[in-house]
């Protein structure tokens, strides 16, 4: 039993740090503490961060849970551990955005930093979830907390309308996975993602009704992702939730539901018939949500004055980028053929997705705490002259989102894309183009708002009064810097994100998985040491 | 397949420790200077920003020295291993052959005494330090083009001169019609990365996961037997790079308007350094190309149709740097000619020369701007030989090298591009007579147009007002650089003697990159032909009369444009022609052949139109018109104009869901 | 004979309450739709019992109609809103739309249902089906661990019902 | 188990009929969220649709035999009164802002 819980600890920790923080806040006069509670939970992040890193080491690429208790629920593989990792790294640098940024919305309250904590642990689960019910209700844990911490801001008519449409459109989204969890299982019988994996697999289920299913639980996750068209929630929700909400939103919300998804089409619909088969197939769909988001995604980013709604409508074009990284993954892979594509693109793509954003939106919610938030651009006017740093890292993460070289999105996409191309054997080329003329287009926008900071002017009849937080420029510095370091020296990162892809091919294959037994007998451990990928 | 190349590589590269630094030193300049430039003083600005450079330059000429020591192979030094994943095996690495020793002289150089000239043009700015932070980063760019051991380090620095550009263009002015210049440039710019990301893609997918131009070399080979329609692909996707870099037709629309940015950024960017990154490129991946016969000829043609159309254009511009802007257009033009038709030591030739003429001419444009205030137009120039004697006598220098005077260096390295192009084999006679006449007839264009400018800048009477005349002067620090580079202009064609003196330095010194080997044909002619591609291997013939003749005919075509200029513009003012403003060919060279308005009417208005489109149909239209208020709504809601997508209704959202879900549906099951 | 009479009673009885809810007549005030909705529970519940989930059945009186049902009627009496702040329903070409693609999955769906199960009648239940102590037994060895992770969910619940709607605190 | 029980255990009543029943419920709450206004007439509709969800999980249960549907329920319901805890404090906040819970109010954020 110790043992199972070492390894949920970056889950216990996460928790703990979550009661912590709200008895806290309880607890300790009003307004005395916070400050200290924002440090408490980063260490606490960290500390799971901590976890992660050595349950990477301890877990073999292939290995399933190895212990009784959770095996059912978790699968813990390097990929879901990899997640974990740009989960709590988003939910740190959150955190310390946060610390001076409440006080100055007024909304700061101890609940905040729990509700950090507990969506992150929900996004957490949803990542090593393995079966269709631990898998909704992460999702529900993160979902819950998250439409609470965009409506944060009580006082702001914006934080709270944004919070409703994000319930209402969300609990519709839950409606929608909850169907169709439930036609995969009247398909098959089953609510384990192996064991649908293995009906499906082996003909046993029913087709029409699983491929029902399965079309709801893409539409439920591209709701998740904002992928088009089921993204029009993200522009309204990004823009009137706080911005160190909205970072977090961004990056955790994508990477968890990025994660699932992945996790989810791999490992219950992985058959070739149901992957890329003549008409019924996931990838023709997510090969058409790509093409739609990317390009709806930047036509709309272009005409965006407010640097949130312009980064939501980023987000979403990104989601199109991203999606191509769940047609790399090979159908069948059987170890070396495995070792020619992986799907290590989207972590390493989420990892620098990641990093820019938090350090966007860390921008916006220093330059936006003293409540001129919802005005456009010209808030960024001559950011440059007033804060040289905050400029600097702003400027960093639009080059990294625009895919300059030497930044991580460079490396990102090059992973992406190169995996892409070497995968389909130049199937996916025309998709590739696609992609790097979004990108180029992206430029504009992107690059609009360097311009801003750099050769406009502050307006001067509204002087804007930047927030003075040393925690939140340690945050957006760091991921500035880790921007440029994954930019330069990324061999280390796309290694073990390839090592992540390898684990999600493993694991997720029902043959190469290790059989999972009946309720009586413990799991079997499965520990295929995968070929070193790292090398050649 | 790797470890065969890698032995080989081994010992092919000689380890060089000094390679780095010179890439590091501008870097390094332009982190101090952009960290705390601010609050440090001019000159400690100025050592940190100048000395990196020319220390770079020093670097440069000691791993130079080097390198002509070497009995065979090329310097290299790897830092690290940036990538490496499962086909993928890329390292950030620097290598030195002969090619990149010449531009790295050139850009160093140069950048160096344009360091040194910015210094006084930009003394009074209070941007100093951020200005020279850009410049530097610039040169680190650049030198990264340049060093780059494979094509991602290369494209790195590609990407990173390209935004620099922009940076040096766009934020130097707080006005908006000039940063659009500079997104102009930068998405221009982006238009060719683009082509030249996707011929990458598709050279790594044949390559077996390399990029080291040394190991690309067996890939051309064995593209060139088993994929030629790819490989000629990908030939013209890195001309479609290289057009939007060196701003060839169709991309070369930035390069004027790039004008905006600071005389010195125009001289070490737009024309000596950045934008021939094109033509380094083509050279650089010349095992390629000379697989590759098509491609060949549409790079020829590219190369000779720009350098016609420009020199034309530049005829009748009054703004001494646009002048000089399509100027550099269509010189980079017979580079590009060159390299199609096969004569890469000239376009590498010309390409130096041009460095040194063409950073002249700007820093001359810029010193007399800098004395005349901020005056651009050359019809309120004239007589400044009295005042800005420097500046004139190295302007002339250059003046008379570019038009190709015999024994300026342009002289050299444009009649070796007129030399290859008549005698090489790789085609039939008639389009490769089409490609000479079209650059002879540039060239009789250039000698007209570049005395224009000179005759009505230095000479006849002076034409602006009193008080800036006055005032009008030259400083030292700017007279310096304009001294060295008028040398080298007038000096920088010995390297390059014509063949017949057999004392044809720069292609001795190419020979080991280029891959040219002396040989004979069967009549005994001597033969220079390139080894990559077997069969396809094309020769041109050496003869010492041919030569003697086409020198000839190209100097009387230079000294016909020279005379003309001289007869028309060398007057007092109330004499000088007055420009045919109604003649159809005037408003079609002015209006630069409507080109910006052809690409306004075909690629901007349309895009802005789909986007305005999108807005009024599926914004307003659609969403709100349609889906929300009633389809009686709607017209009268089109005309709106710029209120968009989302309504802000939750129902309308969740309607696209549920109609999406619908589609997703009905199309999967 | 008995569970099909019964079953059409109770599905009649839940759609038609259900629907009550939505269209306009009676859901336009809320208080009747949340009425209404209480009574579709109760049908709904008896369906269960058809499908031997007793427990559910059970779960559902106690929980939806007994506590969440509650919590909507406090709400709506809280807010005690006039006719006018009800405000005009009104029809616009998203909504008919969307009711036709809504209408469109709906029909595929169960096009898709029925070609999947056919119309073969259920088998009888195994001994055990449906009691608690099925289902206590899944709940607490194989789906231990989402039984957790929903305590957190119903903390996180809580919190937000206090951040959201409290009064300003300083 | 009561012999009451035990016979309607018999049900001769085909698997698709409750589906069809559940789905014509799924298809009501799915109008209700998209036309009605009234923001707490949305939330209800909502119910409606995890009522109708649960209906085919208990369904496609007693169809497999199998008691997995029943654990999906449990937890629906447990979601669904967490969900109805924060969508009512929302609809609070709401009021509180707008004076109003109309869906139509909520427009302050779009383009």
């Amino acid at each position: 039993m110790v043992d199972d819980l070492l390894l949920i600890s970056p889950l216990l920790i996460v928790t703990v740090m979550g009661l912590v923080s709200l008895l806290v806040g309880v607890f300790a006069p009003a307004g005395s503490f916070k400050g200290w509670l924002a440090f408490l939970t980063s260490f606490g992040f960290l500390a799971a961060l901590g976890a992660c890193y050595m349950l990477w080491h301890e877990t073999s690429a292939g290995a399933a849970f190895s212990s009784q208790s959770f095996h059912y629920s978790l699968t813990l593989d390097h990929f879901g551990l990899a997640l974990c990792g740009v989960i709590l790294l988003g939910a740190l640098l959150a955190t310390l955005t946060a610390v001076h940024y409440l006080p100055a919305q007024k909304s700061d309250h101890a609940e905040y930093y729990a509700l950090i904590a507990f969506s992150a642990l929900g996004m957490m689960i949803m990542v090593m979830a393995a079966d269709l019910l631990t898998l909704f209700v992460a999702l529900e844990v993160m979902s819950i907390s998250i439409y609470i911490l965009a409506g944060f801001k009580r006082d702001s008519s914006f934080s709270t309308e944004s919070a409703m449409k994000y319930f209402i459109l969300g609990s519709f989204a839950s409606a929608i996975l909850l169907l169709g969890i439930s036609f995969t299982y009247g398909a098959t019988g089953t609510i384990s993602m192996r064991e649908i994996g293995l009906a499906v697999a082996g003909g046993d289920a029913h087709s029409e009704l699983a491929l029902f299913g399965m079309v709801m639980l893409i539409v439920a996750f591209g709701f998740k992702i904002a992928a088009a068209p089921f993204h029009m929630w993200t522009p309204d929700v990004y823009e009137g939730a706080p911005a160190s909400v909205t970072g977090f939103m961004a990056v955790g919300v994508k990477a968890a539901g990025f994660g699932a998804l992945a996790r989810l089409l791999l490992t219950c619909f992985g058959a070739p018939e149901y992957r890329d088969g003549s008409a019924v197939s996931w990838e023709t769909l997510i090969v058409i949500l790509a093409v739609i988001s990317m390009c709806a995604g930047n036509l709309m980013a272009l005409a965006q004055k407010n640097l949130k709604r312009m980064l939501a409508y980023s987000a979403i074009a990104h989601t199109g980028y991203l999606l191509m990284a769940l047609l790399v993954v090979p159908a069948s892979s059987d170890g070396e053929q495995a070792l020619n594509a992986l799907g290590g693109g989207l972590v390493f793509y989420l990892l620098a997705y990641t990093l820019a954003n938090v350090a966007a939106f860390g921008v916006a919610a220093a330059v936006g705490a003293r409540g001129v938030e919802d005005a456009g651009e010209e808030a960024y006017a001559g950011l440059a002259g007033r804060d040289p740093m905050l400029a600097f890292a702003l400027t960093i993460a639009m080059l990294s989102l625009l895919g300059i070289p030497l930044t991580a999105g460079f490396m990102g996409k090059l992973t992406l894309f190169g995996e892409l191309l070497s995968s389909g054997g130049g199937e996916y080329l025309w998709l590739v183009v696609v992609a790097v003329v979004n990108s180029v287009v992206s430029a504009y926008y992107y690059l609009r708002v360097v311009m801003v900071a750099y050769m406009q002017d502050e307006s001067a009849e509204k002087p804007i009064a930047l927030l003075k937080s040393a925690p939140l420029r340690v945050a957006v510095g760091v991921a500035a810097i880790l921007t440029l370091v994954f930019g330069i020296m990324p061999n280390k990162a796309i290694n073990a994100s390839t090592r992540a892809g390898y684990s999600l091919v493993h694991t997720s294959n029902p043959a190469t998985y290790g059989a999972r037994v009946s309720a009586a007998k413990p799991a079997i451990t499965s520990t295929v040491e995968p070929k070193d990928v790292a090398h050649r | 397949m790797q470890t065969g190349n890698a032995v080989e590589s081994a010992d092919f590269f000689t380890h060089a420790e000094l390679l780095p630094w010179i890439v590091l030193l501008p870097l390094l300049g332009a982190a101090i200077n952009g960290l705390f430039g601010k609050r440090m003083s001019k000159g400690a600005v100025t050592f940190f920003g100048v000395g990196s450079v020319v220390a770079a330059f020093v670097l440069s000429c000691i791993e130079v020295s080097r390198l002509a020591e070497l009995e065979s192979g090329a310097l290299a030094s790897t830092l690290w291993t940036w990538f490496s994943s499962f086909e993928l095996h890329i390292d950030i690495a620097f290598s030195l052959d002969q090619l990149s020793a010449v531009l790295l002289l050139v850009v160093t150089g140069v950048g160096s005494l344009i360091h040194i000239f910015s210094i006084g043009y930009m003394r009074s700015d209070e941007g100093y330090w951020k200005y020279f932070s850009y410049l530097n980063l610039f040169m680190f760019s650049m030198l990264l083009l340049i060093l780059g051991k494979n094509l991602l380090v290369l494209f790195v620095g590609w990407e990173g001169v390209g935004l620099c550009s922009y940076l040096l263009i766009g934020f130097w002015f707080k006005d908006m019609p000039k940063a659009e210049a500079g997104q102009k440039a930068f998405v221009t710019n982006r238009v060719g990365d683009l082509a030249f990301l996707i011929g990458a893609f598709i050279l790594l997918f044949y390559s077996q996961g390399t990029l080291d131009f040394h190991e690309l070399k067996q890939t051309a080979a064995s593209m060139h037997t088993d994929q030629p329609v790819e490989l000629t692909i990908v030939c013209l996707l890195f001309l479609v790079g290289a057009c939007g870099k060196s701003a060839q037709i169709p991309l070369y629309v930035w390069l004027p308007d790039a004008m905006a940015g600071p005389t010195p950024v125009s001289a070490l960017i737009h024309a000596a350094t950045m934008v021939t990154a094109g033509v380094y490129l083509m050279v650089r991946t010349n095992f390629m190309f000379s697989a590759s016969e098509t491609a060949m000829t549409v790079v020829a043609i590219v190369g000779a149709a720009t350098a016609l159309m420009a020199a034309t254009i530049a005829l009748v511009q009054n703004d001494i740097k646009k002048v000089l802007a399509y100027s550099t257009v269509s010189q980079i033009g017979f580079m590009v000619a060159a390299v199609g038709v096969g004569g890469y030591v000239a376009a590498v030739f010309h390409l130096m020369t041009h460095a040194f003429f063409k950073a002249c001419l700007f820093l001359g444009a810029g010193s007399v701007i800098h004395a005349l205030h901020h005056e651009q137009d050359i019809r309120k120039m004239g007589a400044l030989k009295k005042k800005l004697k420097v500046t004139r006598w190295s302007f002339l220098i250059s003046c008379l090298a570019i038009a190709g005077i015999p024994l300026f260096s342009g002289f050299f390295s444009k009649d070796e591009i007129l030399f290859t192009a008549f005698t090489t084999s790789h085609w039939g006679a008639d389009p490769k007579m089409y490609v000479f006449g079209m650059l002879l007839l540039a060239a009789f264009c250039t000698a007209f147009y570049m005395f224009r400018l000179y005759f009505l800048t230095f000479e006849g009477e002076y034409r602006g007002d009193k008080h800036t005349w006055d005032h009008a002067h030259e400083e030292t620090v700017m007279n310096i650089p304009l001294m060295v580079l008028g040398f080298l202009a007038a000096a920088g064609g010995l390297l390059g003697l014509p063949h017949f003196t057999h004392a044809h330095f720069l292609h001795g010194w190419l020979q080991p990159v280029l891959g040219f080997v002396k040989g004979k044909a069967p009549d005994g002619t001597p033969l220079e032909f390139i080894q990559v591609g077997g069969e396809n291997a094309f020769t041109y013939v050496h003869d010492t009369n041919t030569e003697l003749m086409l020198m000839g005919l190209s100097v009387l075509v230079a000294a016909i444009g020279i005379l003309l200029a001289w007869r028309l513009y060398k007057r007092p003012a109330s004499e000088l022609p007055k420009a045919p403003v109604d003649a159809w060919w005037h408003r079609l060279l002015s209006n630069k052949y409507y080109v910006d308005e052809f690409y306004d009417a075909t690629i901007v208005r349309p895009l802005r139109g789909t986007a305005n489109l999108l807005h009024k149909v599926v914004d307003v239209g659609l969403i709100d018109g349609l889906l929300v208020k009633g389809p009686a709504k709607t017209l009268g809601k089109i005309g709106d104009g710029l209120r968009m997508f989302q309504n802000g209704d939750v129902q309308a959202y969740a309607t696209v869901v549920v109609v999406g879900m619908a589609a997703a549906l009905f199309f999967i099951v | 004979m008995l569970e099909q009479i019964l079953f059409w009673l109770l599905a009649g009885g839940a759609i038609l309450t259900a629907a009550m809810v939505v269209l306009p007549p009676v859901g336009r005030n809320p208080l009747y739709g949340a009425l209404s909705l209480i009574l579709s529970f109760f049908f709904i519940s008896g369906l269960y019992v058809l499908l031997v989930a007793h427990v559910m059945a059970v779960l559902q009186v106690l929980v939806y109609a007994g506590a969440i049902m509650v919590l909507f009627i406090f709400v709506i009496m809280l807010l005690n809103l006039s006719d006018k702040e009800l405000g005009q329903s009104r029809k616009t070409t998203a909504q008919f739309i969307g009711v036709l693609a809504v209408s469109a999955i709906a029909v595929k769906a169960i096009m898709v249902v029925s070609s999947a199960t056919g119309s073969k009648a259920l088998m009888a239940a195994d001994a055990g089906f449906g009691t608690v102590d099925g289902l206590a037994d899944l709940l607490f060895r194989q789906f231990l661990f989402p039984f957790e992770l929903v305590s957190i969910l119903l903390l996180v619940a809580v919190i937000g019902a206090v951040v959201l709607a409290k009064r300003r605190l300083t | 188990m009561t012999p009451l029980l035990a016979s309607m255990s018999q049900t001769a009543i085909p698997l698709s009929w409750y589906l069809a029943v559940a789905l014509i419920l799924f298809a009501i709450g799915t109008i209700g969220v998209l036309t009605r206004r009234n923001a707490l007439v949305v939330l209800m509709s909502v119910e409606i649709l995890l009522n109708a969800v649960n209906l085919t999980f208990l369904a496609f249960a007693r169809h497999h035999d199998n008691m997995d549907g029943h654990v999906v329920t449990f937890f629906v319901i447990a979601v669904a009164a967490a969900e109805a805890a924060v969508g009512l404090a929302l609809v609070l906040g709401i009021f509180r802002h707008n004076r109003s819970v109309n869906v139509d109010s909520m427009t302050a954020l779009r383009n």
